[in-house]
C-alpha cells in the first residue's frame, strides 16, 4: 500500500512539554483516517505539523514519498494539503463570497496577476457561489464574515476548505458548534467527498457517531503519544480509551 | 496684537504722485513655527524701518510703498509657495526674508527667475552670499562668517588656545569652520571641536572632553532652545580655568544664560549697545509702540533692509527695474541702527559692525545684559568672500 | 450594481481630471496653480501610503525615507550636472533603483515584525536616513540643503502643474488597477488574516514586498515631483512630519479608498491654506494651528472612516440592500 | 412577584440596522437548566449577549430577580449575580491561565478558595497549565478555562454558551455533573447543540427561531415527542 | 575611571529621565494599547504649569505636585472626550492625539507665549560636588531618585493589584472584562489619568534639568518615549525603565567614544534592537 502521507516519529516540544512525541504514521492515498484522543492530547498541533502552521524538533514528514517537513504552509497548501481551522480562522472584514473567492483564486493559481481587474474572472465567484450552495451558506454571500453566527463561521470555514480542492483535507472538528439540524448536511457533503473517491481526509472529532460511520481507521493520540491506530471498531474496544476519553457517555 | 500683516500704506495726504503703481515689497517670515519670535522681530523692525526712512509717509521717489506679509511657518516648502504668491499675484517689486536659512534658500531661486531684488534678513547661512548666490540677492543681516570672525575677535590672541563646542548639523558646523580660519589667523590654536547633538539632553561627554582638552577658551556656537549652559555651568567648566565665550542671543534666550555670567563673547545687537541717532529713535518708537518692549536681536535687521531698499529707490528715482537697482545697491552705504551698513559690491554682502561684549548682571534686569567691550568695525568683521 | 457605481464613480473622477487640466487655461491664478501642484505631489505620496496602511494592513512610520530618496537624487542630479530632461530622467531611474531596492530590504523586515514593532523600525531606518542626509555634507550641504536648477520644460508653473495631475491620475489609475487585481485582493485578504491567506497558498511575504515596493517607488516619485516644485532640497524632507502628512491625508480622506488619499490631501493643504490666510483677517487665525488640530478632532468624531470612507457607509445605509452588500474597507 | 428568576419579554435587539431579535421570551425559574435550542443563526447567541447587556434591548424587558435590567452597563449586570460562558470562550490570549482566573475572581475569600479547589479538581488540565498563556491552550482546554471563569464566582445565573463544543466526550460528562452539583445554588439558561446533553441536564426547553421564541416545554415532553424534535431540530 | 564613572552618572540621569517621560507611555501605549501621540503634549503641559506654579508659589514641590495635578485634570479630559470613542482603532487614534497635540501645544503659545521659558532648579537642587574627578550633579542625583520612586510605585500598583492585568486583559477583549463584572471604562480613565500624571511630572522635573522649556518640546521627547516603550518591551514597566536607562547610557558613551554616530544612537539602538529581538529587548516572545 503506498502511502500519501509519512511522518516518521515526528515530535514538538514547547518549552519543555511534549505536544507530539515520536508519532509514526501512514495514511494511504483515499484514506479516510479520524483522530481522536483527549483535550490536550496534541491533535491540532499534529495538524499544524501537517500543515506546516509549525516546524517539528523532531522526525520527519512525507508526502508522496517526498520529504517536505521542510515546506511553508504556502508549499505545502499547493502540494496539495489543505486545512480548515478548529478555532474559526476567517478574513473578518471581508464578505462572505470574497472569503470563499480568495480560495477558488488560489486554487486556480491566479496569484502575481495585477494587471486585470479581480472580476474579470468571473467563474471564480461563480465557483465560490457554489461552493457556498454546497455548504448551505449561500444566502449570506455579502455579509461580512466577521458578523456571522458562529455555526455559519464553521460552515465558511469548510467551503474555503474545500474551495482549494485540495487532495489532503485536513479538517479540525468541523462540526463543532454546528446546529444539529445542519450537521447532517455537511456529514453528507463530507461522505460525498469522500464518495468521490479522490481524496484523502483526515479528521479530528470528537462526535463519535461521525467517526464511526465515515472513518476507514482511527488513531487516537494521548499525551502526544500515538496510543492506537486501527478499525473503528477496534478503537472502540480499547479500554484506555474507553475510560480515559470515552467516559460513561456510551452507555446510554 | 499689532502686527497687522498687510499694512495699507497710511492714509497720508492721499496726494497722487506722477508715478502710478505703488511700490510693493513682500516680507516672509515665520510667524508660526519653530522661528516664530526671530520672525516676529524682524517684521516690527521692517516696519519701523519703513516709517523711519519715508519719515513716515509711505513713499519713496514719489511713489507710494506698500507691503505684503506673508508667513512661511518655518517651511521651505511653504516659504517657495508664498514667495510665488508674492511674485506672481501681489507682483512685488523687493523680495525680503525670512527667519530660516532653509526657507531663504529655497527662495533664492525664485529672486532670480523672476528677476526681482531680494533681501535677505535674517537668515545667516554663508551660502546665500556664497555657493547659493545669485546677483539679485542682498544679505543685509550678517552671515555666520561674521559672527565667527567676530567670535574670533573678542577672544583669539596669539597663543590662546580654543575648543569650540557647537550643535552637529550645518548651522554648527558652518559656524565652527567659520571661527576657525578666522581664530587661527589671529594666531590662536583650536585644541578641540564637539559636536553634539542638537536635540541632546546631556551633554557630559562633550563638555568633558572639552576640559580634557585644557583650552583657555571655550566657545560656543548654539541655537535653538536645547542649550548647554547648565550643565557647562554644573561640571564646573568657568571654574577649571576655561573661560567661556558665545554670541549673545536674542533676550528670551539671554535668560538661560543666567550660569554665564561673566563670559566674553559678541553679539549682532542689543539695544543699548549702538550710540548713534536712528539707534535711539528705533528704542524709542519701539517701546511706544509694543507698549515698552525694546527692540531685540533681529529687530534692526528688519530696519535696515527697509532702509535698504527705501535708499536704493530713492537713488533710482523709484526705478524698480532690478538691472538698475543692482547697480545702484552695490556697493551702496545706508545708515542703520547699527551705524553704517555697506553692501560689499562682490557678494552683496552687507559689511556691519558687530560688538564684543560681556555678560553682566544689572539690577532690574531679568537675564544677563550684554555689555560693551569694544565695537568690532565692519572692516574688522567682514567674511571672505565665497560666491565662486 | 456595483460595477455601474464604479463607473459612475470613474466618470466623476475623468470630469474633475479633465476640469483640473484645463484649469490653468482659463484661471490665471499661479498661487491656485501652485496650491494644487503640491495637492497633487501629497496626494500622489498619500496614495503611495495608502496602499501600505489601507490596503495592506502595514503601518509604516518611515515613508518619508523613501520621498526623501526622491527628493535627494533629484537635487543631487540637478545640481551635480546639466538641468536637462537626459539627466532628469536618469534621476527618475536612479530614484525608482534606489527606492525599490531600499524597499524590497523594509519589506522584507515586515516578515520579522509586526504593527507597532514594524512601525517603530520605519521610522528609524527613516531617521538614520535623515542623519545620513545631514551628515553626508559634500553631497547634501547638510540640513540647509541646496538650491538647483531643473529642465527648461518645468520652469515653466504651468507644465508643470499638468505633469504633476497626469502623473497623480495615473498613479491613481494604477494603483485603482492594482488593488483591485486579485493581486490586489490577497493583499486586503493579508491585512484582515496573515496567516490564513497563508494556508490559503499564497506567499505573503511576496505580497507584501510587492506592496512594499510599489508604495516605495510612487513614494520615491512624489520626492522628486515635490523637489523639483520646490527646486531646492534640504533634510526636511526625511523629516517625521513628512510622514505624518501622508499618514493625516490618508485617515482624513478615508482609508484603503485611495481617491480618500486625494481628498484628505486637498482637504489638509487648502484648510491649512485658508487657516494662514485667514490669519491675516483676525488675530485669532494666528494661532491657526489650534484649529487645524480640532479639524482633526471633528474628523474623527463626524467621519470616523475618513471622509470617504464614512459618506460611503452612509450612502449604502441610505439605499438598504442588504443582500448586495458593498464589499466595505474598514479603516482599522 | 412571581419566582422567576429572570424574565425576557418580547426582547427585540439590533445589530446595526439588522434587526435580529423580533421577540424573545421566555421565562427561567430558580434552580432549573433550561435550553435555547434552534438552529445557526436563529439567535440564541444573541439573545444570550442582551441579556448580559453586550447587545443591549432595543425594545422588550429583561427582568433579573424582579428588577428591569435591560438598560445597565454590562459590568453592573455581572456584578448582580449573572455569569457567562461566551460562545467564543472570551480567552484573554495573552494572560496566564492563572491571570484569567485572577482577573475573573469577584471576591478574595474562602468560598472562592473552596470553589476554586473544585474548579481545579474538575479541570485537571488547567492546574497542568497553570502559567501557561490561555492563547496557547488547546481549543478543549480554553472551553475549559473560559467555563471556569464563569463558576469561579457565586453566581445565582449563568449564561452558558455551547459548553460542549470542541470538549471530549468524557469531560462534557463531567461538565453536565458540575453543572448538576451546582443546581441548588445556582440557575442556568444553557444553549447546547449536544441533543444528548441537553435532554440529560435541561428542565425546560426553548426554540428560538428567525430571532423568536417559537415553542417551548420540559425537556421531557420533547425527548418523547418525535415530531417535534424534527420539526426543530431535524433529529429523529 | 573618572571618565567612566562620570560618563555612567550622568548616562544614569538621562536614562531616569527618559524613564520618566517614557513612564507614562508605557502605561497608555504600552499597556492600554493606545497610541498617543498628545503624550508630549501633556509632558509639556505639566512643564509649563509645573514652572508656573513654581514661579508663582516659590516651592519647587507644589510645582510638582501642581503639574502632577494638571497631568490628571488633562488625563480625565483627554481620556473622556478624545481616547474613549477611538480605542482599539489605532488609525482613528493617531489622527484624533495628533490633532489634541496641536491643540494642546499652541495652546502654551496662547497663554505662555511663544518664547522659550527658562527654568532652573530650587536652591537646595542646584549646583553640584566634586569628588575627585567626579563631578555629582545634585539635581541629577535627584532625577535618578525620584526615578526609582516613581518605578516602585507603578510597580507596586501594576504587581499588587488587579489593575494591570485587568487592563491587559480589557485591551485584548473588553467585552469580556465586562462580563466579568468589571468597569472597564473606569479602570482605563484612571490608568489614562495616572499615564498622564507622569507624563505632567517628566515635563516639569524634565525644565529644571535642561534648564529651558518650550512649546516644542512636547514633540521632540514624545518620540524618544516611543522608542524607550518599544525597546523596553510594549507594557513591560520593568523593560522601559531598562530600556531608558540603555538609551541614557548609550547616548552617554557613544558621544564620547564614537561622537560621530551620536546623532544616530537612538534610532540605531531601536533598529539594531527591533532587528535582533523583535518583541523588544524585555518582551515576551511572540
Ligand atoms: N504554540 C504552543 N505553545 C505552547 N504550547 C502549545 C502550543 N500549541 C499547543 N500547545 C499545547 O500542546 C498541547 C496540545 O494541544 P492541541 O491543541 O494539539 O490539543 P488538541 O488535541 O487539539 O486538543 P483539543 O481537543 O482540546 O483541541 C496542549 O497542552 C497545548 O496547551
Ligand atoms: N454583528 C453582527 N452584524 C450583523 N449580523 C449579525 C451580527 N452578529 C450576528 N448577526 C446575525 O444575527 C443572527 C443571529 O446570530 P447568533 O449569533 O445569535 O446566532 P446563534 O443562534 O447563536 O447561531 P449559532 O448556533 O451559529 O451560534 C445571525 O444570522 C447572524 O448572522
Ligand atoms: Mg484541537
Ligand atoms: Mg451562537
Amino acid at each position: 500500500m503506498s502511502s500519501l502521507i509519512e511522518t516518521t516519529d515526528l515530535s514538538i516540544t514547547f518549552g519543555g512539554h511534549t505536544a507530539v512525541d515520536a508519532v509514526s504514521i501512514s495514511v494511504p492515498e483515499k484514506h479516510f483516517k479520524s483522530i481522536i484522543g483527549p483535550n490536550g492530547a496534541g491533535k491540532t498541533t499534529f495538524f499544524n505539523l501537517l500543515s506546516g502552521q509549525l516546524t517539528p524538533t523532531q522526525g520527519k514528514i512525507y508526502y508522496r514519498g517526498k520529504d517536505i517537513t521542510k515546506f511553508s504552509p504556502t508549499n505545502r497548501t499547493r502540494a496539495g494539503i489543505g486545512r480548515s481551522f478548529q478555532i474559526t480562522n476567517v478574513f473578518p472584514n471581508l464578505t462572505v463570497l470574497e472569503n470563499v473567492r480568495l480560495a477558488v483564486q488560489s486554487q486556480a493559481g491566479i496569484r502575481y496577476q495585477m494587471l486585470f481587474h479581480y472580476k474579470k474572472y468571473r467563474t471564480f465567484e461563480e465557483k465560490a457561489l457554489e461552493w457556498l450552495r454546497l455548504v448551505l451558506l449561500d444566502d449570506k454571500k455579502g455579509s461580512l464574515a466577521s458578523n456571522l453566527a458562529h455555526g455559519e463561521k464553521r460552515k465558511l470555514e469548510i467551503a474555503m476548505l474545500l474551495a482549494l480542492e485540495t487532495e489532503v483535507l485536513l479538517l479540525d472538528e468541523p462540526t463543532a458548534g454546528m446546529s444539529l439540524e445542519e450537521v447532517p448536511a455537511i456529514l453528507e457533503v463530507i461522505k460525498r467527498i469522500k464518495e468521490q473517491g479522490n481524496r484523502t481526509i483526515i479528521l479530528i472529532e470528537h462526535k463519535m457517531d461521525m467517526i464511526l460511520d465515515l472513518s476507514d481507521s482511527v488513531m487516537v493520540l494521548f499525551n502526544g503519544r500515538l496510543l492506537a491506530d486501527g478499525t473503528p471498531e477496534e478503537i472502540m474496544k480499547n479500554e484506555t480509551v474507553q475510560s480515559a476519553y470515552l467516559g460513561g457517555l456510551l452507555d446510554e | 496684537s499689532s502686527d497687522k500683516s498687510s499694512s495699507e500704506p497710511k492714509d497720508n495726504g492721499g496726494k497722487k504722485t506722477e508715478n502710478k503703481e505703488p511700490i510693493k515689497i513682500g516680507v516672509l517670515a515665520s510667524k508660526t513655527g519653530a522661528l516664530e519670535s526671530y520672525g516676529k522681530q524682524t517684521l516690527r523692525g521692517f516696519e519701523l524701518g519703513l516709517d523711519y526712512a519715508t519719515d513716515g509717509k509711505m513713499e519713496a521717489a514719489g511713489r507710494k510703498i506698500e507691503f505684503i506679509v506673508e508667513d512661511t511657518e518655518t517651511k521651505p516648502e511653504v516659504a517657495v509657495q508664498k514667495a510665488t504668491k508674492l511674485l506672481e499675484e501681489d507682483k512685488v517689486d523687493f523680495l525680503v526674508g525670512s527667519s530660516s536659512s532653509a526657507d531663504t534658500l529655497a527662495v533664492l531661486p525664485l529672486a532670480e527667475e523672476y528677476k526681482k531684488i531680494m533681501v535677505v534678513e535674517p537668515a545667516a547661512a554663508d551660502s546665500i552670499t556664497g555657493s547659493e548666490f545669485n546677483k539679485y540677492i542682498f544679505h543685509s543681516a550678517r552671515n555666520s562668517s561674521q559672527d565667527a570672525v567676530a567670535g574670533a575677535a573678542a577672544i583669539a590672541k596669539k597663543g590662546v588656545k580654543i575648543a569650540t563646542l557647537a550643535p552637529d548639523y550645518s548651522f554648527g558646523r558652518d559656524g565652527v569652520a567659520a571661527f576657525k580660519e578666522a581664530a587661527v589667523k589671529l594666531g590662536a590654536e583650536i585644541v578641540k571641536e564637539e559636536y553634539a547633538d542638537p536635540a541632546a539632553t546631556d551633554f557630559t561627554s562633550n563638555i568633558q572632553k572639552i576640559v580634557d582638552a585644557k583650552p583657555d577658551y571655550l566657545f560656543v556656537v548654539w541655537a535653538g532652545a536645547n542649550s548647554p549652559w547648565k550643565q557647562i555651568a554644573d561640571m564646573k567648566v568657568q571654574e577649571k580655568g576655561i573661560k567661556i565665550s558665545t554670541g549673545a542671543p536674542d533676550i528670551a534666550a539671554l535668560s538661560t544664560m543666567e550660569p554665564l555670567i561673566g563670559m566674553e563673547g559678541f553679539t549682532v545687537y542689543y539695544h543699548d549697545l549702538p550710540k548713534n541717532k536712528i539707534n535711539d529713535w528705533l528704542v524709542e518708537e519701539h517701546k511706544k509702540r509694543f507698549n515698552g518692549d525694546v527692540p531685540d536681536l533681529f529687530t534692526p535687521g528688519g530696519m535696515s533692509a527697509a532702509i535698504s531698499i527705501v535708499e536704493a529707490l530713492k537713488k533710482s528715482n523709484g526705478e524698480t527695474d532690478a538691472d538698475k537697482l543692482i547697480k545702484t545697491m552695490e556697493g551702496m552705504s545706508f545708515e542703520t541702527p547699527k551705524g553704517k551698513m555697506t553692501y560689499r559690491p562682490e557678494d552683496h554682502q552687507a559689511l556691519q559692525a558687530l560688538y564684543a561684549i560681556k555678560l553682566e548682571k544689572k539690577d532690574g534686569v531679568a537675564y544677563p545684559v550684554p555689555v560693551l567691550i569694544r565695537e568690532l568695525t565692519p572692516d574688522e568683521t567682514a567674511p571672505p568672500i565665497r560666491n565662486n | 450594481m456595483r460595477l455601474i457605481q464604479g463607473n459612475r464613480m470613474t466618470a466623476i473622477i475623468l470630469v474633475v481630471a479633465a476640469f483640473l487640466l484645463l484649469l490653468p487655461f482659463v484661471y490665471e491664478s499661479r498661487n491656485l496653480l501652485i496650491l494644487l501642484t503640491q495637492v497633487f505631489v501629497f496626494s500622489i505620496f498619500a496614495m503611495s501610503y495608502d496602499l501600505l496602511l489601507g490596503f495592506t494592513g502595514i503601518v509604516s512610520f518611515g515613508h518619508a525615507m523613501f520621498f526623501g530618496i526622491g527628493a535627494y537624487s533629484m537635487g543631487i542630479f540637478m545640481k551635480r550636472f546639466e538641468p536637462t530632461l537626459t539627466v532628469f530622467l536618469l534621476a527618475v531611474l536612479t530614484t525608482i533603483v534606489l527606492t525599490g531596492f531600499v524597499s524590497f530590504l523594509v519589506g522584507l523586515l515586515t516578515l520579522r515584525l509586526k504593527s507597532h514593532f514594524y512601525a517603530m523600525l520605519t521610522l528609524s531606518l527613516s531617521g538614520l536616513f535623515l542623519v545620513l542626509a545631514e551628515k553626508w555634507r559634500t553631497m547634501t550641504y547638510g540640513n540647509d540643503g541646496f538650491t538647483f536648477r531643473v529642465p527648461e520644460l518645468f520652469i515653466d508653473r504651468t507644465n508643470f502643474y499638468l505633469l504633476c495631475l497626469v502623473v497623480m491620475v495615473a498613479v491613481f489609475l494604477i494603483l485603482k488597477r492594482f488593488t483591485n487585481s486579485p493581486l490586489g485582493r490577497v493583499l486586503q485578504a493579508i491585512r484582515e488574516n496573515e496567516q490564513r491567506t497563508e494556508s490559503l497558498g499564497f506567499q505573503v511575504l511576496h505580497y507584501k514586498i510587492a506592496a512594499s515596493v510599489m508604495s516605495g517607488v510612487l513614494a520615491g516619485i512624489a520626492g522628486i515631483l515635490y523637489a523639483i516644485s520646490l527646486r531646492f532640497v534640504n533634510t526636511s524632507v526625511f523629516a517625521m512630519d513628512i510622514t505624518l502628512d501622508a499618514l493625516l491625508m490618508t485617515i482624513i480622506g478615508g482609508v484603503g479608498t485611495l481617491i480618500g488619499a486625494i481628498i484628505g490631501a486637498g482637504l489638509i493643504e487648502f484648510a491649512h491654506h485658508w487657516l494662514t490666510e485667514l490669519a491675516k483677517e483676525h488675530w485669532i487665525f494666528e494661532r491657526w494651528i489650534i484649529f487645524f488640530g480640532i479639524i482633526y478632532i471633528l474628523v474623527v468624531m463626524f467621519f470616523p472612516r475618513g471622509i470617504v470612507g464614512t459618506l460611503s457607509t452612509l450612502s449604502w445605509k441610505r439605499k438598504q440592500q442588504p443582500a448586495v452588500k458593498k464589499e466595505e474597507k474598514i479603516a482599522g | 412577584m412571581n419566582n422567576d428568576l429572570l424574565k425576557l419579554d418580547k426582547v427585540e435587539t439590533h445589530i446595526g440596522q439588522y434587526h435580529i431579535l423580533q421577540g424573545v421570551s421566555f421565562e427561567v425559574k430558580k434552580g432549573e437548566v433550561t435550553v435555547l435550542l434552534g438552529r445557526n443563526g436563529a439567535g440564541k447567541t444573541t439573545t444570550l449577549r442582551t441579556i448580559m447587556g453586550l447587545k443591549p434591548a432595543s425594545k422588550g424587558s429583561v427582568t433579573f430577580k424582579g428588577e428591569a435590567i435591560q438598560s445597565l452597563p454590562t459590568y453592573t449586570i455581572a456584578k448582580k449575580g449573572i455569569g457567562y460562558v461566551p460562545e467564543d470562550q472570551g480567552i484573554f490570549a495573552g494572560l496566564t491561565v492563572e491571570e484569567n482566573m485572577r482577573v475573573a475572581i469577584q471576591k478574595d475569600d474562602e468560598e472562592t478558595a473552596k470553589r476554586m479547589d473544585w474548579i481545579l479538581h474538575l479541570f485537571p488540565d488547567l492546574k497542568r497549565f497553570w502559567k501557561k498563556p490561555g492563547g496557547l491552550l488547546s481549543g478543549g482546554q480554553k472551553q475549559m478555562l473560559s467555563i471556569a471563569r464563569a463558576y469561579v464566582n457565586e453566581n445565582e445565573l449563568l449564561l452558558i454558551d455551547e459548553p460542549s463544543k470542541g470538549l471530549a466526550p468524557i469531560v462534557v460528562e463531567k461538565v453536565m455533573d458540575s453543572i448538576i452539583q451546582m443546581k441548588d445554588q445556582t440557575t442556568i439558561v444553557l444553549v447546547e447543540q449536544n441533543f444528548m446533553m441537553a435532554s440529560t441536564i435541561g428542565d425546560q426547553f426553548y426554540i428560538i427561531d428567525d430571532g423568536r421564541t417559537v415553542s417551548h416545554g420540559s425537556m421531557k415532553q420533547l425527548k418523547e415527542n418525535e415530531e417535534m424534535k424534527r420539526k426543530y431540530l431535524g433529529i429523529a | 575611571m573618572d571618565l567612566i564613572i562620570n560618563l555612567a552618572l550622568n548616562g544614569l540621569a538621562t536614562g531616569m529621565l527618559i524613564f520618566l517621560l517614557a513612564a507614562g507611555l508605557t502605561l497608555i501605549f504600552g499597556l492600554m494599547d493606545v497610541l498617543n501621540f498628545a503624550h508630549g503634549g501633556l509632558f509639556a503641559w505639566g512643564a509649563y504649569s509645573g514652572l508656573w506654579i513654581y514661579s508663582q508659589t516659590g516651592s519647587f514641590i507644589i510645582g510638582i505636585i501642581g503639574a502632577i495635578l494638571t497631568g490628571f485634570l488633562l488625563g480625565i479630559i483627554t481620556e473622556k472626550w478624545i481616547i474613549k470613542p477611538v480605542y482599539g482603532n489605532h488609525v482613528q487614534q493617531i489622527l484624533i492625539t495628533l490633532g489634541l497635540m496641536l491643540v494642546l501645544s499652541e495652546m502654551l503659545k496662547v497663554i505662555w507665549g511663544p518664547n522659550q521659558i527658562t527654568a532652573s532648579p530650587p536652591d537646595y537642587l542646584k549646583g553640584s560636588w566634586e569628588l575627585g574627578g567626579v563631578i555629582i550633579i545634585k539635581y541629577r542625583v535627584f532625577i535618578i531618585l525620584v526615578g526609582f520612586v516613581i518605578f516602585a510605585g507603578v510597580q507596586f500598583l501594576l504587581k499588587k493589584t488587579k489593575i494591570g492585568l485587568v487592563v491587559r486583559a480589557g485591551v485584548m477583549n473588553k467585552e469580556m472584562v465586562q462580563a466579568l463584572g468589571i468597569n472597564i471604562q473606569r479602570v482605563f480613565m484612571f490608568v489614562f489619568m495616572i499615564g498622564a500624571g507622569m507624563a505632567a511630572l517628566g515635563g516639569v522635573l524634565l525644565g529644571p534639568y535642561s534648564g529651558v522649556i518650550h512649546a516644542g518640546m512636547g514633540m521632540e521627547f514624545a518620540i524618544l518615549a516611543f522608542i524607550v516603550v518599544v525597546i523596553g518591551g510594549m507594557g513591560n514597566f520593568k523593560g522601559s525603565v531598562l530600556a531608558a536607562i540603555l538609551v541614557g547610557l548609550s547616548g552617554s558613551f557613544m558621544a564620547y567614544y564614537v561622537p560621530d554616530l551620536s546623532l544616530a544612537v537612538n534610532m540605531l539602538l531601536m533598529a539594531i534592537v527591533l532587528i535582533i529581538r523583535p518583541q523588544g529587548l524585555f518582551g515576551a516572545k511572540g
